[in-house]
């Protein structure tokens, strides 16, 4: 097998490198790459989408197309994950912790679940009780995080990142959350439901707004005829808001997913307990 | 100029690549390859691919190596290779 | 209305997010969103065709932008047929599957309609974009939706063959977006019919060389031509039925179809046939890929096992056609492209229905089936004899373009493996027949709820799949016709 | 020549088809279904006969149904040849049908609904073989017709059909796709067409290494001809109920076969270039060695059904020695011969099978003796074996005449040797039978009194006697198939 | 000598590329453990966007992000020259997300079969399964 690979890779290895024979001096200016497409982007991204993030214009509008398909590539991968990790069935004991005297509790009829609250606590099998320090960092760090994933959505067009950015990092604040106390409080809090329902949303927020300027009577994804839907705006192209719109879209999608993902894996599909 | 930097930052790209594929640990492995994106996010920033090097800083290094540990607390840490 | 094109994807792409939603709402409305999404876009499907038909290809930009600055989709005759075909099979597919899909999939069905749409969605818009890189995201919608559905099969195999997939499927659609890397590097354009023109006169760029080994390697790693077929029998045989049924004869075809395309459209007859010369070896290779498939169709025991090596076989037909470097075989394989899909379509429904009823569909357990399930064997019988290639089915009519095409060209030993493989089909089939003919089972199949009396599949799911297997025999009548109206004048 | 545009033709073929659903849906009711099957059969014959004056009188009827590519399409065109070998097939079915009611419920088989629906079936390819008008659609009948055979001949669902029916399917299916396909698309991929016409398809494409080629693989893979090396199906295909080797494997099957032979020699290669390059010898050759071969080895079989298998083969190639004579009298002796031995050879096999359901004997050395107690089915079989060895009064005294003219005619002295040969030894395999049967000392007496053998039931004796008057009738009246013949051929 | 340095300087990000797509390649088929196969699928995906980001790059020129966005608003010509090449890196976006897709689940696939086989490495997994 070791000899096979390496043979595979060296033919691989060597078509590549003979393709980079004829290529342009890395880094030239004047390439085909570089002046062909790139430059009308560059020239008029401005004045047709009002984004001076000429990237974000590229992705939220001249190919918004596929964005969007993008997205339904990392709402699959969430999909995916549940589809194939998650599992229904009740677990059969359950692990309690009396809190005042931190007795341990094995109950293995699940039954008769006990009632979660100041008396007893949620345990997992290799339960280590919560660091204060993490806890209490992370408690005060999460909600800047999400602020500023919020920022990075709302700025995409204007700075580096966009909905996908903020996404992931949104997503990851609350991952974090799950790290540094345990799966249930993130479960608890964020109902898989919620999550389900928001990865479907956002995509589908993206595709409404697309779709909703077929029906405006432009081509799918046109933006331009959004206009007499938000009559107030004066002075924002009005491209830049319905990028603004499918930015929002997507990083509610991304944020779910990822959490579907982590939950997924991190706790074989059972959602009760993990990292 | 950027290319002194770029060259450097690419050798320990490669190095970290090479690394996390060889290492036996899989925890290990999840740590270089966080390592390997973020210098790989690294050299985009350096090539001005901004919006590139954002993401990857945050799925490459950031959830990824989130999704690889959680996957190694389910699996195992040990390999042979 | 104009925006027929748009609609033929993105309705069964947003049924899928609306299906997806409901999941979590009332999942029982799940089925009919996704149903009624893949019925709109089948609609579309069918008026764009009329467009095309009467007025030539259609354009169609993608948020309003001209063709290289923005997506755009450009659809001829081509394009409309797989279309269609997609659209078609995929439809009746999802009305066919239902029951079986909640035989198998029974706790999360929502979710599994919502990754079949998107599936579907994918496969729809890697049909009709005209746009490289576009191509690509989709090629990955429908690598991952294929993923997660392959892993929902067999309980034991399933998520190993689904590794596999994604390992060989990464590394196929990894080439493609290599050789698409090149191609931009050497045009700095996407658009398929822009980096045509710009290629043009560049028949010794070592670039745009490998660009198109790159590419073309990436698409037949994407639908297993021999030797890269590995993955293929195990992904397609521990897949849930919904999905084999749908996988088996669309996946495999739209990749053909994209092959086509980027011969056709992006590289050129002239590039390929007359500076590069490949046509002999390639052909050679689909040779053996005929032959190869048909071999180790008559080593299975399983049957589905056995028509996924078939698969393999006849994707040979199509390229051996195609690289034929000559109007008859390229006919004949655009044709085999819609004859194929239609008859592994049959077989699959067929092999569907009976393990709907006998869940295991080792060669052995089908003894007495004739007797047991006649209608479903009925179909299946047309569905084989088609593959065999005997006529009046439609399995003849592009073999026949395919052995014209071979014998123009002077190569026989394409003819040879053929008709040799046509002869290994007959034998196979009849081996399966003979056992479900000459055997007669126990009267109860034990089957994991206890022994059950075998009776035929329901109702929806042989309606269906007659239907579909009657379809053949249409197929094959209105040969003339198709070539005549839609291949012919693509290829003028 | 004038082309009639009808759509008779096909509905002559779909007839039987169309009945299946209903022979289907009243399956219960066996005598409802068995008078569909006549319903259906007479309506064929009718609209056969009904076409019948136009081709005597030099026109042609067209359908063309489906125009797959230029000269290659699903079409239909009756003449003289195809409407001789529909006569026949068509109003034997019907006396057939006849005799598997009273063959299969004397039996009492299981699966008589699938019997009688592929028998439709069979029967419809059969007429669509007889009136193609391509090589295209000629193959695509040819091929529905070796299918819808396998049920029939594997009816009886034992280890030994299934045998039988691999080895059926092996010969028939493994040369068609093998060797006729590929042929049949070479003539396409050298000409551009595959119509049917008097003067051949090819005009100077082929060398004669071509040519050769070409022929064999079309005298070969139509392996229902029963040429040699690929006639051992028919033996095998015995295990069938008798009406299907009645039918098929004397009539229709075989006879489709050897049409798409004659077919393809007068019609793709055209007797003009096969002179030219003196391929008729060639045929010829191979043809005299399987009636040789087939007459000797039917001389050693002594189950009957399989002696007449045996026979069958060697009198097919009787046929295809005629056409490959390619002079007038040769090529009347041949396909006239196609009419008489169909006569002859099911009066044999009805024969057969009524001494089965009778008495259930299956072996010549059982059966002496057998001819006082069944006497019509013996005098029967006599007329039989008359026609087929070819002595007055039958009919097939008519194409054994003919076919020694042509050979003298071709001045072939050598191979009207050949005829006489094994005229002889026809004569050595079947009046023995006779003889036993009427003069011959019963064995089995112990086991079989003889109060209990009488003569077969009504509707087993009257097809079989049917046919044997038909084929004395014919000894008298062979013009309307000479006519048939003489404008098909155009002699 | 200037002129091999100068082409190594021309060229050397491509060799790099294609080097880190051979390692990536190779650990994917050669790896023993399906997890390290992942990561060297992972490797080979980031090799392809190193690549196409090194087609968009330009010497001279800055992050495509339109300086003074805020006051100039299109009253200064913009000049194609001072900024990097927008459409690779729009393009990478998209590859990555499929590559963290693609990641997530293959991860995801490899919990699902150590669920069931106990074990990622490949030789035991095919011990196992010739064992059944």
């Amino acid at each position: 097998m070791r000899f096979f690979a390496f043979i595979v890779v060296c033919l691989t290895g060597a078509l590549l490198l003979y393709g980079t024979g004829e290529f342009p001096d890395w880094g030239d200016p004047n390439s085909p790459a570089s002046l062909h497409l790139s430059n009308y982007y560059i020239e008029n991204a401005l004045n047709d989408t009002g984004a001076p993030n000429f990237v974000t214009a590229v992705v939220a509008d001249y190919r918004g197309f596929d964005t969007m398909f993008e997205t339904a590539v990392i709402f699959c991968g969430g999909l995916a994950c549940f589809l194939l990790l998650r599992d229904f069935r009740e677990k059969k004991d359950h692990y309690y912790r009396h809190i005042p005297t931190g007795v341990i509790l094995h109950v293995k009829d699940s039954q008769k679940p006990l009632t979660i609250g100041k008396e007893f606590g949620y345990m997992d099998k290799d339960w280590v009780p919560p660091d204060l320090i993490i806890k209490t960092v992370c408690r005060i760090l999460i909600p800047f995080i999400q602020i500023y994933a919020m920022y990075v959505v709302a700025h995409g067009d204007y700075s580096p990142g966009g909905g996908f950015q903020g996404g992931v990092i949104f997503g990851s604040s609350l991952i974090l959350l799950a790290i540094s106390y345990d799966l249930k409080t993130l479960v608890k809090r964020v109902k898989e439901r919620v999550l389900g329902i928001f990865a479907a949303a956002g995509v589908l927020l993206y595709a409404g707004i697309a779709a909703l300027c077929m029906l405006m009577g432009g081509n799918f994804l046109d933006y331009s005829k959004l206009a007499p839907l938000v009559p107030w705006n004066s002075h924002h192209n009005i491209r830049a808001i319905g990028m603004l719109g499918v930015e929002i879209g997507v990083g509610i999608a991304v944020m779910a997913v990822m959490l579907i993902i982590y939950i997924n894996i991190v706790s074989e599909g059972r959602h009760d307990e993990g990292l | 100029m950027h290319w002194p930097i770029d060259i450097i930052v690419l050798t320990f790209v490669i190095f970290c690549a090479i690394a996390a594929l060889s290492v036996k640990d899989l925890l290990g492995t999840a740590i270089l390859f966080g390592a390997y994106s973020f210098l790989m996010c690294l050299l985009w920033t350096i090539m001005g691919a901004v919006d590139v090097a954002f993401t990857e800083a945050s799925v490459g290094a950031g959830v990824s190596t989130v999704f690889f540990v959680a996957a190694i607390f389910r699996t195992r840490r040990r390999t042979k290779d | 209305m104009d925006n027929y094109p748009a609609l033929i994807v993105v309705a069964p792409f947003i049924a899928a997010l609306f299906a997806g939603l409901f999941v979590w709402i009332d999942e029982r409305l799940s089925y009919p969103i996704a149903l009624a999404g893949l019925a709109v876009s089948l609609f579309s499907g069918i008026q764009v065709m009329i467009q095309v038909i009467a007025s030539g290809p259609i354009q169609y930009k993608l948020a309003g932008w001209a063709p290289p600055i923005g997506i755009e989709y450009r659809i001829d005759l081509l394009n409309a047929m797989v279309l269609i075909l997609v659209a078609g099979v995929a439809f009746l597919n999802l009305i066919a599957s239902y029951r079986s899909v909640q035989q198998e999939i029974s706790d999360r069905t929502g979710s599994y309609f919502t990754v079949y749409n998107l599936f579907v969605t994918g496969l729809l818009g890697v049909s009709i974009t005209g746009d490289l890189f576009n191509l690509y995201v989709l090629i990955e919608i429908t690598s991952l939706t294929s993923y997660a559905q392959i892993a929902l099969g067999d309980k034991d195999r399933g998520p190993l063959a689904s590794l596999n997939y994604v390992f060989i499927g990464v590394i196929g659609a990894s080439f493609y977006l290599l050789g698409v890397g090149y191609l931009y590097m050497y045009t700095g354009s996407l658009n398929m019919a822009d980096v045509a023109v710009l290629i043009k006169g560049s028949e010794g760029s070592s670039t745009v060389l490998t660009a198109f080994i790159l590419c073309i390697l990436g698409i037949w790693i994407k639908m297993a031509l021999f030797p890269m077929h590995v993955w293929l029998p195990n992904a397609y045989t521990y897949s849930p039925t919904a999905f084999s049924r749908v996988v088996a004869p669309l996946m495999t075809k739209v990749m053909v179809y994209v092959m086509i395309r980027l011969m056709v459209t992006v590289f050129g007859y002239d590039y390929i046939f007359n500076t590069l010369h490949l046509s002999d070896a390639v052909v050679w290779l689909a040779t053996l890929a005929v032959l190869a498939g048909g071999v180790m169709a008559l080593a299975q025991k399983n049957l589905k096992k056995m028509l996924t090596y078939i698969i393999v076989c006849e994707i040979g037909y199509m390229v051996g056609g195609a690289w034929m470097g000559n109007q008859l075989g390229m006919t004949g394989a655009i044709l085999h492209i819609l004859n194929d899909a239609l008859m592994t379509f049959a077989l699959f429904l067929a092999v569907g229905n009976m393990v709907y009823r006998i869940e295991k569909v080792d060669i052995t357990d089908l003894k007495g089936l004739f007797g047991k399930m006649p209608w479903t064997m009925g179909g299946f019988v047309l569905a084989a004899l088609s593959i065999i290639g005997v006529p009046p089915t439609c399995g003849f009519f592009s073999k026949w373009y395919l052995i014209l095409g071979a014998m123009e060209k002077g190569a026989y030993h394409f003819v040879a493996a053929l008709v040799i493989s046509s002869l290994i089909c007959a034998v196979l089939f009849f081996k399966v027949f003979e056992i479900c003919f000459f055997e007669s089972g126990s009267p109860d199949h034990e089957n994991s709820h206890g022994p059950v009396a075998i009776e035929d599949a329901p109702v929806s799911m042989i309606i269906i799949s007659g239907l579909v297997s009657l379809s053949l025999v249409v197929t094959g009548f209105y040969s003339g016709t198709i070539v005549n109206t839609i291949i012919l004048p693509f290829l003028k | 020549m004038e082309t009639i545009i009808s759509i008779k033709p096909l509905l002559a073929v779909l007839v039987t088809l169309f009945v299946v659903p209903v022979l289907i849906s009243s399956s219960s009711k066996p005598n409802v279904r068995e008078s569909w099957i006549f319903i259906a059969g007479i309506i064929k014959l009718v609209l056969i006969l009904s076409m019948l004056p136009a081709v005597l009188a030099g026109k042609q009827i067209v359908l063309t149904l489906f125009e797959f590519v230029p000269g290659a399409s699903i079409a239909f065109r009756v003449d003289g040849l195809g409407m001789l070998f529909a006569i026949v097939a068509a109003s034997l079915y019907i006396v057939t049908s006849l005799y598997s009611i009273g063959y299969m419920r004397g039996l009492k088989e299981h699966g008589q609904t699938r019997f009688v629906s592929f028998f439709a079936l069979a029967i419809s390819a059969t007429i669509g073989a007889a009136f193609s008008a391509n090589l295209l659609t000629l193959y695509l009948f040819y091929e529905i017709l070796s299918l819808a055979t396998y049920p029939l001949v594997t009816h009886h669902q034992d280890e030994k059909s299934k045998i039988s029916g691999r080895r059926y399917l092996t010969f028939i299916l493994g040369t068609s796709i093998g060797l006729v396909l590929p042929a049949m698309i070479y003539c396409y991929h050298v000409t551009g067409t595959l119509e049917f016409s008097t003067a051949g398809i090819f005009t100077g494409e082929l060398s004669k290494p071509e040519a050769t080629v070409l022929l064999l693989m079309f005298v070969f893979g139509f392996a229902k001809a029963g040429i040699m090396p690929f006639h051992s199906w028919l033996p095998a295909a015995m295990v069938a109920p008798t009406p299907v080797s009645a039918l098929l494997h004397a009539v229709a099957v075989v006879k489709v076969g050897v049409f798409s032979i004659v077919r393809v020699m007068t019609g793709v290669f055209g007797v003009d270039l096969l002179t030219t390059y003196n391929l008729g010898i060639m045929v010829m050759i191979i043809a005299s060695v399987t009636i040789l071969l087939g007459s000797c080895i039917a001389m050693s079989q002594d189950e009957l059904k399989r002696r007449l298998a045996y026979s069958t083969i060697s009198q097919l190639s009787y046929i295809v020695f005629g056409v490959a004579l390619l002079t007038p009298q040769g090529l009347l002796g041949g396909v006239i011969h196609i009419v008489m031995h169909a006569f002859g050879k099911i009066t044999l096999f009805f024969c057969a099978g009524a001494i089965y359901v009778t008495t259930h004997k299956k072996y010549i050395s059982q059966m002496s003796g057998l001819g006082r107690k069944m006497p019509f089915t013996f005098a029967a079989f006599f007329i039989g074996a008359l026609g087929v060895i070819g002595l007055p009064p039958t009919g097939g005294f008519y194409s054994k005449w003919n076919l020694i003219l042509g050979t003298l005619e071709a001045q072939q002295t050598i191979f009207m040797l050949v005829l006489l040969v094994s005229s002889f030894l026809n004569a050595f395999y079947f009046l023995p039978i006779v003889y036993k049967g009427f003069f011959g000392k019963s064995e089995d007496q112990e086991e079989n009194p003889p109060e209990k053998i009488k003569e077969a039931n009504l509707c087993l004796i009257i097809p079989l006697m049917l046919t044997a008057v038909i084929s004395i009738i014919l000894f008298f009246y062979p013009t309307i198939f000479i006519n048939l013949i003489k404008v098909g051929l155009g002699i | 000598m200037s002129d091999v340095l100068s082409l190594i300087v021309a060229k050397y990000n491509y060799w790099l590329y294609v080097i880190l797509m051979m390692i990536g390649l190779y650990g994917m088929i050669a790896k023993n453990n399906l997890v390290k196969k992942i990561v060297g699928m992972n490797i080979f995906q980031t090799a392809i966007i190193l690549f196409y980001v090194s087609v968009g790059y330009k010497r001279d020129a800055t992050i495509p992000i339109l300086a003074n966005a805020h006051d100039a608003h299109g009253a200064t010509a913009i000049h194609a020259a001072d900024y990097i090449n927008p459409l690779t890196s729009c393009l990478m976006l998209t590859a990555i997300v499929v590559s963290v897709a693609t990641f997530g689940y293959a991860m995801a696939l490899a919990v699902r079969i150590y669920q069931r086989y106990q074990t990622l490495e490949e030789d035991e997994l095919r011990m196992r399964l010739s064992e059944e």
